[in-house]
């Protein structure tokens, strides 16, 4: 191919913020980084989900060959401009809808949060963690209920609570969550939100912390467990790199830990025991010896959800919106 | 747990506090400036890259002092000298505060900032529950209480506040004995814009060290809500912003009790209260209308 | 006229100022001795208070020269004025109504006394010059002479040489002006002078060693006040004779009531307003019944219920033509033939902003058909309205249809009473109407209205004016602090009866 | 030096018309200054700001579907603002006209008839009205400040908006994600020329209200009440109308052009709702209303230029890769500059020196 193949990006925040869109971002650096002159890449940053279909067609026609949409809200938007630009390849991230010319990509965070919840009931001497949670959504529900799993598999009694910040990334709502969950005696924070403020609440107040989306060490070097770091990368040099090959197909993707969309920053703060712990847990999900949500496991009202041996489906997964037993919370139905 | 829970209502209420008292002096002198917000947000993102810059959080918070007054000369140069319609004027610096925030921000989202010390105080910082509160904050928490009593004593106790109210109840008798209204005023602003620069350094620095587009998130209307519960009277501006801290605080501890509420109602809690004082407070008539600085929101044209 | 010895105390040279291209003073010469009461005369607008704002710093001169004590001075400032030694009571009163009496005194003085020893100022200077005072009162709970009591004391403790008074009686009883001039006497005999603005010849003749007379801003004359009559003054002021009102002939006489009120209490609107307290009165046909009182004595409160601007508490309370109208609004009473012209010409009884045509549709809309067709309102009517009137009332305009706030005061007044007066009402009830209004605008509005009564209307008048109510009225009372009081013939009354009743002491009254 | 304003006796009539183009040119200038600042080549970015968007049909849909929110609201603002009555809750009226009118596609998904569309948009009129008539009650009732209750309830409509989408109006056959079912054709506005864009009949029904507003305006009796009860409450008291039906009048007219804008956005663009579905265009809105001069024909063309800053904003995002906070800050910029040069309408500007004593104070 004589013209760079042109990757554009559509993100929903800031591509500097820390968080979700700059994971994003530092993958399309990385796609830059492996193909050189062969690609070019471009972003479109803040785009409100309510309007993107404009600003997703205004990527498409000026001249994109593929287009990751970065946010579950692009979903509809995407299919519907991907429709009138059948020569134009997409890739929504976390949706479910697909087309000959819509991908969809997602990654199985609560691998990370079951690791998290060993950590946490290892470490915790209250027996209470706190999490902060973005909005009940599938995805997050998965996280909740994983990292209780982790936790019950080492203290049965551990409980969690949880407070809804209402956003992916507002510093001072997850901050006041943050300092109102140790208040009220957690001492250990996890947080499915993008920004650093609850880890250096954490910090502020001597206790620890999970980091999110991206290794968060440096708002807390003594806080920090460990994180999950979505790691994209892996997959877009090879979509980007199909396009270039003109190899790509529509499929329908959600990696794990074993395929390095998400890696765990590293295991800190933690006597080595603990440290070990995490290390096996990890390389059990990885060789596939643990399955998180594998039976028996009850719903939060005590009916059996999966029974004995009995693993999830993913078809469930992706549409969870119930608590496993233990969560000390209620979603709104 | 009492102390710790206290002092996060502290944290919650502070910037409202300096943005209302800030907005009070302005309002007293017959001044309505709607933009509290835009300069609270200026204030966050002064604040947090002049820390960045320097590495030292009180400069960081002098420069975003020095953001929030800048946008309050705008609002005055407009307001005050061209005689602009107040309201509307406000509102543009809301709009013009949140975006230009946003683009001097930037490169600054999501890196993480040396939070401001807090000075403590020992032995006395020790007293069971209270020690903290009163005697282990970081500065702008002093600063906040010494602005709410340092403006009551000048409202009352001083010449000049005197002469600040004078005009707020009537430029036009004021113009009529020699005083200069428009530079009165323009301090009024100015003073109100430093505040609201504080109260945003504050949320950068000392909040959540770190800086977010839009991180006022509504604070600055709400501090305009507060100087109308507190009918234009310092102390009550100080109960008005604890007050609200605690709503916006207890919400959250409603949440992590796990009692089943839907988060969003929760939310909407202190937007609610807000509704619900301000309609309590205005109910009594005669109170609002002898507090209220009757010049207020209108324009002024000496005649020379 | 003065003695010969002392040196003027202050000397104005060809003192100019002009509003855009209008001249509001041009070119004004005059002489202040020490302990003279000089008095500055002028029809509406001749330019007094834009001479005397000058010396006090308020407005600044666009020429000429100031000479205090023989040494030329420029005064910026109000607070250099005072500095200087000029001390001012303002026409239009600079008071603060949310401040206490202390406060606003305060307020003007120079340094940062304690309010506590201003308070005891005020005390003092109120006691030795008899203008009794409550240091820690509100303005606002005051009365209008109390209200003066302030500006003066404020005045006073600036320890002045030159006092100047703009108007200072025209809200004041005869019983308050005896008393005030008391005071200004004790100040003339001190040593000190004092500039007296006033369009009460009578008073000025009283009071005045010398006068000086302006007209459309130029000096037209000086005089010695007790050497001439009101009369002579009034020519050398308006520069020509004044015409006389003819006098209504043979009134239609009826029994029956155009429109009458019944012992009506109420509470006022505002917080700071005056309630009413059981008010009867009754308007006849063919007759101008006259209000006398000094503002703020419920004169607005009783023309908000009389125009349904403010409902009565039951419709029997309020009849017009016979019929209860209590609970109608301003525009259905209107719809019935009364009129009803207020006191504040722009802002209540016009929009300021609006054209003159736009301000005709505002209070007839619902009288003159022509005017609305269905929800459309039909402009060409209103503009050949606006001709009539131009033409019937000779209001003097700049533009074909311009803004009303572009009008002189004089020229609005006879836009609104004609407006008003356009489709022969039978009731019309005018708050002041020619405050601030020239003499020959003056006779010719209340002509207008003695020529509607001769033809079968009845007129109520309010007015803080006495020799405008002795004038042309029928009937005369007082309102003092909401409370009316009876009514008398006029030919059967006189100024001193008035005044009684005006401050409140209604003797002999039966009600 | 300094600056001294002179009334005017009649406003200036051509710097009515011209004092709108002043503050676009000066807010045009400002940005190219920006631009610069930014490292950008000015001309190249005014270029793709403003002009580039234009080039195209499709773009232009776009501005179409953009602009019908901002002028319908801006319309229905104007009247507001004219009668001095200051409603800045335009956003949560847009939301909760919204969740109005879209109770039938959501809840009533079977209910499939042509009379569907005209009801959910009286529906969405009727429930920005409502949210609207809240500030209104208060203030017309117990005198409570509009500006803060308008806009403390767009936060609570965003709530339930949230709450609704997350909760009972969520798709059930959408994995439970916060988004309610796509709307049936039937419940769609239906677009305008579907070969060359999105653009749908919202943008003609915006006009369409914005002219209605205007001749109601200009031309009966009520527009002439709300200017009287504008400017001077108490004259307009004397002529006999009534400030507390017209806080209504206002208000409710307001809101229900922004429940209208609510719901041909969500019935027209999107098609179903979700947790955020407004970028702002309520607050946007108030620019308009102030660009336009309050003046519906006005707010039209207001409307279109605030548009083209949005398009403009993402097109220089893709090109020039320039930040998007360029078009709030242009935003920003250009309604203060619209009420700088407003008061060159009602006021001269004249430089003055500042007068100095002379002679000495202390003499006696
Ligand atoms: N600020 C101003 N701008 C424009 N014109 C003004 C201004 N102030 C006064 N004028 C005009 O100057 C003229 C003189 O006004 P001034 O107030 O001095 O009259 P006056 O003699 O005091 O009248 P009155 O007896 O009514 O008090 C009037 O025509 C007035 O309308
Ligand atoms: N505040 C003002 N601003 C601008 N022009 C003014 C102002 N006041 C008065 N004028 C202008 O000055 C002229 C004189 O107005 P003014 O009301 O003083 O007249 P006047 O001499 O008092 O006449 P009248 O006796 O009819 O009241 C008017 O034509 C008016 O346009
Ligand atoms: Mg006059
Ligand atoms: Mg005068």
């Amino acid at each position: 191919q004589d013209e760079p193949v042109e990757a554009c990006f559509v993100y929903v925040g800031s591509h500097t913020d820390g968080g979700w869109s700059q994971a994003h971002d530092i993958a399309r650096l990385a796609v830059e980084e492996e193909y050189g002159d062969a690609v070019e890449t471009r972003f479109i940053e803040n785009v409100a989900e309510a309007t993107s279909e404009g600003a997703i067609e205004r990527m498409a026609r000026s001249g994109c060959d593929i287009i990751f949409t970065t946010s579950f809200g692009f979903m509809d938007p995407t299919i519907a401009v991907a429709e009138r630009f059948p020569d134009v390849l997409f890739e929504h991230a976390t949706g479910y809808k697909t087309a000959p010319n819509v991908s969809v990509y997602n990654s199985r965070f609560y691998e990370g949060r079951y690791i998290q919840g060993v950590i946490a009931a290892s470490m915790s001497e209250a027996g209470v963690a706190g999490y902060i949670g973005s909005f009940p959504i599938p995805e997050v529900v998965q996280g909740i209920n994983a990292f209780m799993l982790g936790a019950q598999s080492i203290n049965p009694d551990f409980a969690v609570k949880v407070v809804w910040a209402n956003s992916w990334y507002d510093p001072g709502a997850e901050a006041d969550a943050a300092k109102v969950l140790m208040d009220q005696g957690v001492d250990i924070i996890t947080q499915h939100t993008d920004s650093t403020a609850p880890m250096q609440e954490a910090a502020a107040r001597g206790i620890k912390a999970f980091g999110q989306a991206s290794d968060m060490i440096e708002a807390g070097p003594e806080t920090q467990l460990t994180a999950i770091v979505d790691t994209w990368a892996p997959y877009y040099i090879e979509r980007v790199g199909a396009v270039i090959d003109g190899t790509w197909e529509t499929s329908d993707s959600w990696d794990g830990l074993v395929d390095g969309i998400l890696t765990m920053a590293p295991y800190t703060n933690m006597p080595e025991e603990v440290a070990a712990l995490a290390e096996e847990t990890e390389e059990a999900i990885k060789s596939g010896e643990l399955v998180v949500f594998t039976g028996p496991i009850n719903k939060q009202d005590g009916s059996v959800w999966l029974a004995e041996g009995e693993q999830a489906d993913d078809g469930t997964l992706l549409g969870l919106n119930f608590y496993v037993e233990g969560v000390d919370d209620q979603l709104p139905q | 747990m009492l102390e710790s829970i206290l002092l996060t209502i502290a944290t919650a209420a502070t910037p409202l506090l300096l943005a209302a008292i800030g907005e009070l002096v302005v309002e007293r002198s017959g001044t309505l400036n709607l933009g509290v917000e835009g300069m609270m947000v200026m204030g966050a993102v002064g604040g947090f890259v002049g820390m960045i810059l320097t590495g030292n959080p009180f400069i960081g918070a002098l420069v975003g002092v020095l953001f929030g007054t800048i946008l309050s000369l705008l609002f005055a140069f407009l307001a005050l000298t061209l005689a602009t319609n107040q309201y509307a004027t406000g509102l543009a610096l809301t709009i013009l505060g949140l975006g230009l925030s946003g683009l001097i921000g930037e490169p600054y989202v999501g890196r993480s900032a040396v939070r401001m010390p807090v000075l403590d105080i020992p032995v006395l910082s020790d007293i069971p529950i209270v020690g903290r509160l009163l005697f282990g904050q970081d500065v702008i928490f002093y600063i906040s209480i010494a602005l709410v009593i340092g403006v009551a004593w000048f409202l009352f106790r001083t010449k000049q506040g005197l002469t600040l109210r004078s005009i707020g109840d009537n430029p036009q008798s004021a113009h009529a004995l020699g005083i200069k209204v428009i530079r009165y005023r323009y301090l009024a602003v100015l003073f109100g814009g430093a505040c609201a620069g504080l109260a945003g350094a504050h949320l950068s620095l000392v909040y959540t060290p770190q800086w977010t587009e839009n991180m006022s998130a509504g604070r600055g209307w709400i501090a305009l809500a507060l100087v109308v519960f507190a009918s234009w009277r310092p102390a009550r501006v100080l109960a008005g912003a604890y007050l609200f801290g605690a709503v916006s605080i207890g919400q959250l501890h409603a949440q992590a009790l796990g009692i089943g509420i839907p988060s969003q109602v929760l939310s909407a809690l202190p937007y609610l209260a807000t509704v619900l004082v301000l309609v309590l407070i205005s109910q009594n008539r005669r109170l609002t209308l002898i507090n209220t600085p009757a010049s207020l929101g209108k324009s002024f044209v000496p005649d020379r | 006229m003065t003695a010969s010895g002392p040196e003027p105390l202050l000397t104005l040279k060809g003192l100019t100022k002009s509003f855009g291209s209008f001249k509001a003073n041009d070119s004004v010469d005059l002489e202040i001795y020490p302990g003279e009461i000089h008095a500055l005369l002028g029809e509406n607008g001749a330019g007094k208070s834009t001479f005397v704002k000058m010396l006090y710093g308020a407005l600044q001169p666009d020429s000429g020269e100031i000479v205090w004590r023989g040494k030329p001075v420029s005064i910026p400032s109000p607070a250099f004025a005072r500095q200087l030694g000029v001390g001012m009571v303002f026409q239009h009163f600079s008071l603060f109504e949310a401040l206490t009496v202390a406060e606003n005194v305060a307020v003007a003085l120079p340094g940062d006394a304690p309010i506590r020893t201003v308070a005891t100022d005020v005390e003092k200077v109120s006691r030795e010059y008899g203008l009794p005072l409550k240091p820690h009162a509100y303005v606002h709970d005051l009365s209008v002479g109390e209200r003066q009591r302030i500006e003066i004391v404020r005045c006073l403790l600036g320890h002045p040489d030159l006092v100047i008074m703009d108007e200072p009686t025209s809200v004041l009883t005869p019983q308050e002006v005896d008393d005030l001039f008391a005071v200004l006497r004790k100040l003339r005999d001190e040593g000190k002078a004092i500039l007296y603005i006033s369009h009460k010849l009578e008073e000025v003749r009283a009071l005045c060693e010398r006068a000086t007379i302006l007209r459309h801003g130029k000096v037209v004359g000086t005089c010695i006040p007790r050497d001439e009559t009101a009369a002579s003054i009034a020519r050398m002021m308006v520069g020509a004779d004044i015409h006389q009102i003819r006098p209504a002939k043979a009134r239609a006489k009826s029994t029956e009531p155009l429109l009458s009120i019944a012992s009506l209490s109420m509470d006022s609107r505002e917080v700071f307003g005056t309630p009413l307290r059981d008010i009867s009165l009754d308007l006849f046909p063919g007759e101008i019944v006259g209000i006398a009182g000094i503002a703020g004595n419920g004169q607005s409160e009783l023309f908000d219920v009389l125009s349904g601007e403010r409902l009565a508490g039951r419709p029997e309370q309020v009849t017009l033509f016979g019929q209860p109208v209590g609970h109608d609004d301003i525009s259905s009473r209107r719809a019935r033939g009364a009129v009803f012209v207020s006191e504040e010409r722009l802002g209540h009884a016009t929009v300021p902003s609006l054209s003159l045509s736009e301000n005709v549709i505002l209070t007839r809309y619902r009288v003159n058909r022509g005017l609305k067709s269905g929800l459309f309102i039909n402009r060409g009517k209103a503009k050949s309205l606006l001709e009539s009137i131009v033409e019937a009332l000779d209001v003097r305009k700049s533009a074909a249809d311009p803004a009303a706030q572009s009008l002189s005061g004089g020229n609005l007044q006879k836009f609104i009473i004609g407006r008003e007066v356009l489709e022969d009402p039978k009731v019309i009830i005018v708050n002041q109407p020619t405050w601030g209004v020239d003499a020959g605008s003056a006779a010719r509005i209340r002509q207008t209205l003695v020529d509607l009564a001769e033809g079968g209307a009845a007129i109520l008048v309010i007015s803080q004016d006495l020799d405008e109510l002795f004038e042309f009225t029928d009937r005369l009372a007082a309102i003092a602090e909401g409370r009316l009081s009876d009514f008398a013939p006029v030919a059967q009354t006189d100024r001193n009866a008035i005044g009684l009743k005006m401050s409140g002491i209604f003797e002999g009254q039966t009600a | 030096m300094r600056l001294e304003l002179i009334k005017r006796g009649n406003p200036s009539r051509a710097l009515q018309f011209l004092s709108p183009l002043i503050g676009l040119a000066l807010a045009v200038l400002t940005g190219a200054i920006m631009f610069a600042i930014l490292g950008k080549d000015p001309l190249a970015a005014l270029y793709v700001y403003f002009v580039e968007p234009l080039t195209e049909l499709w773009s232009i849909h776009e501005l179409l579907i953009k602009a019908a929110p901002l002028i319908l609201m801006g319309a229905g603002l104007s009247v507001c603002y004219l009668s001095n009555n200051w409603n800045i809750g335009a956003e949560g009226q847009f939301i909760m006209g919204a969740l109005a009118g879209s109770i039938f596609p959501v809840l009533f998904t079977d209910v499939q008839s042509p009379f569907v569309l005209p009801l959910m948009m009286v529906f969405a009129i009727v429930g920005g009205a409502l949210w609207a008539g809240i500030p209104a009650l208060l203030k017309a009732k117990f005198n409570t400040n509009e500006i803060l209750v308008s806009l403390m309830l767009v936060y609570v409509a965003e709530l339930i908006l949230d709450y609704l989408v997350r909760g009972p109006w969520r798709n059930p056959g959408g994995m439970n994600f916060p988004e309610s079912v796509r709307f049936h054709d039937l419940a769609r506005i239906p677009e305008l020329m579907p070969a060359d864009g999105r653009a749908n009949w919202g943008i003609v029904i915006a006009i369409l209200v914005a002219i209605a507003i205007w001749v109601m305006l200009s031309r009966t009796l009520k527009g002439f009440e709300v200017k009287v009860l504008g400017t001077s409450p108490r004259a307009g008291k004397f002529a006999g109308f009534d400030a507390k039906k017209m806080i209504f009048f206002s208000f409710l007219l307001a809101g229900g052009c922004a429940g209208l804008a609510g719901i041909i956005e969500v019935a027209g663009a999107s098609a179903q709702l979700r947790p955020i579905i407004s970028p702002g265009y309520g607050f946007t809105a108030i620019i308009v209303a102030f660009l336009g001069r309050l003046n519906p024909l006005g707010v039209i063309v207001a409307g279109l230029v605030l548009a083209l800053t949005y398009l403009g904003g993402e097109a220089a995002q893709i090109s020039l890769g320039l930040s998007d906070k360029v078009a709030r800050v242009f935003q920003g910029a250009l309604l203060l500059y619209i009420l700088a040069c407003d008061t060159l309408i009602h006021y001269r500007i004249r430089f003055a020196r500042a007068p100095k004593a002379s002679g000495s104070a202390v003499d006696a």
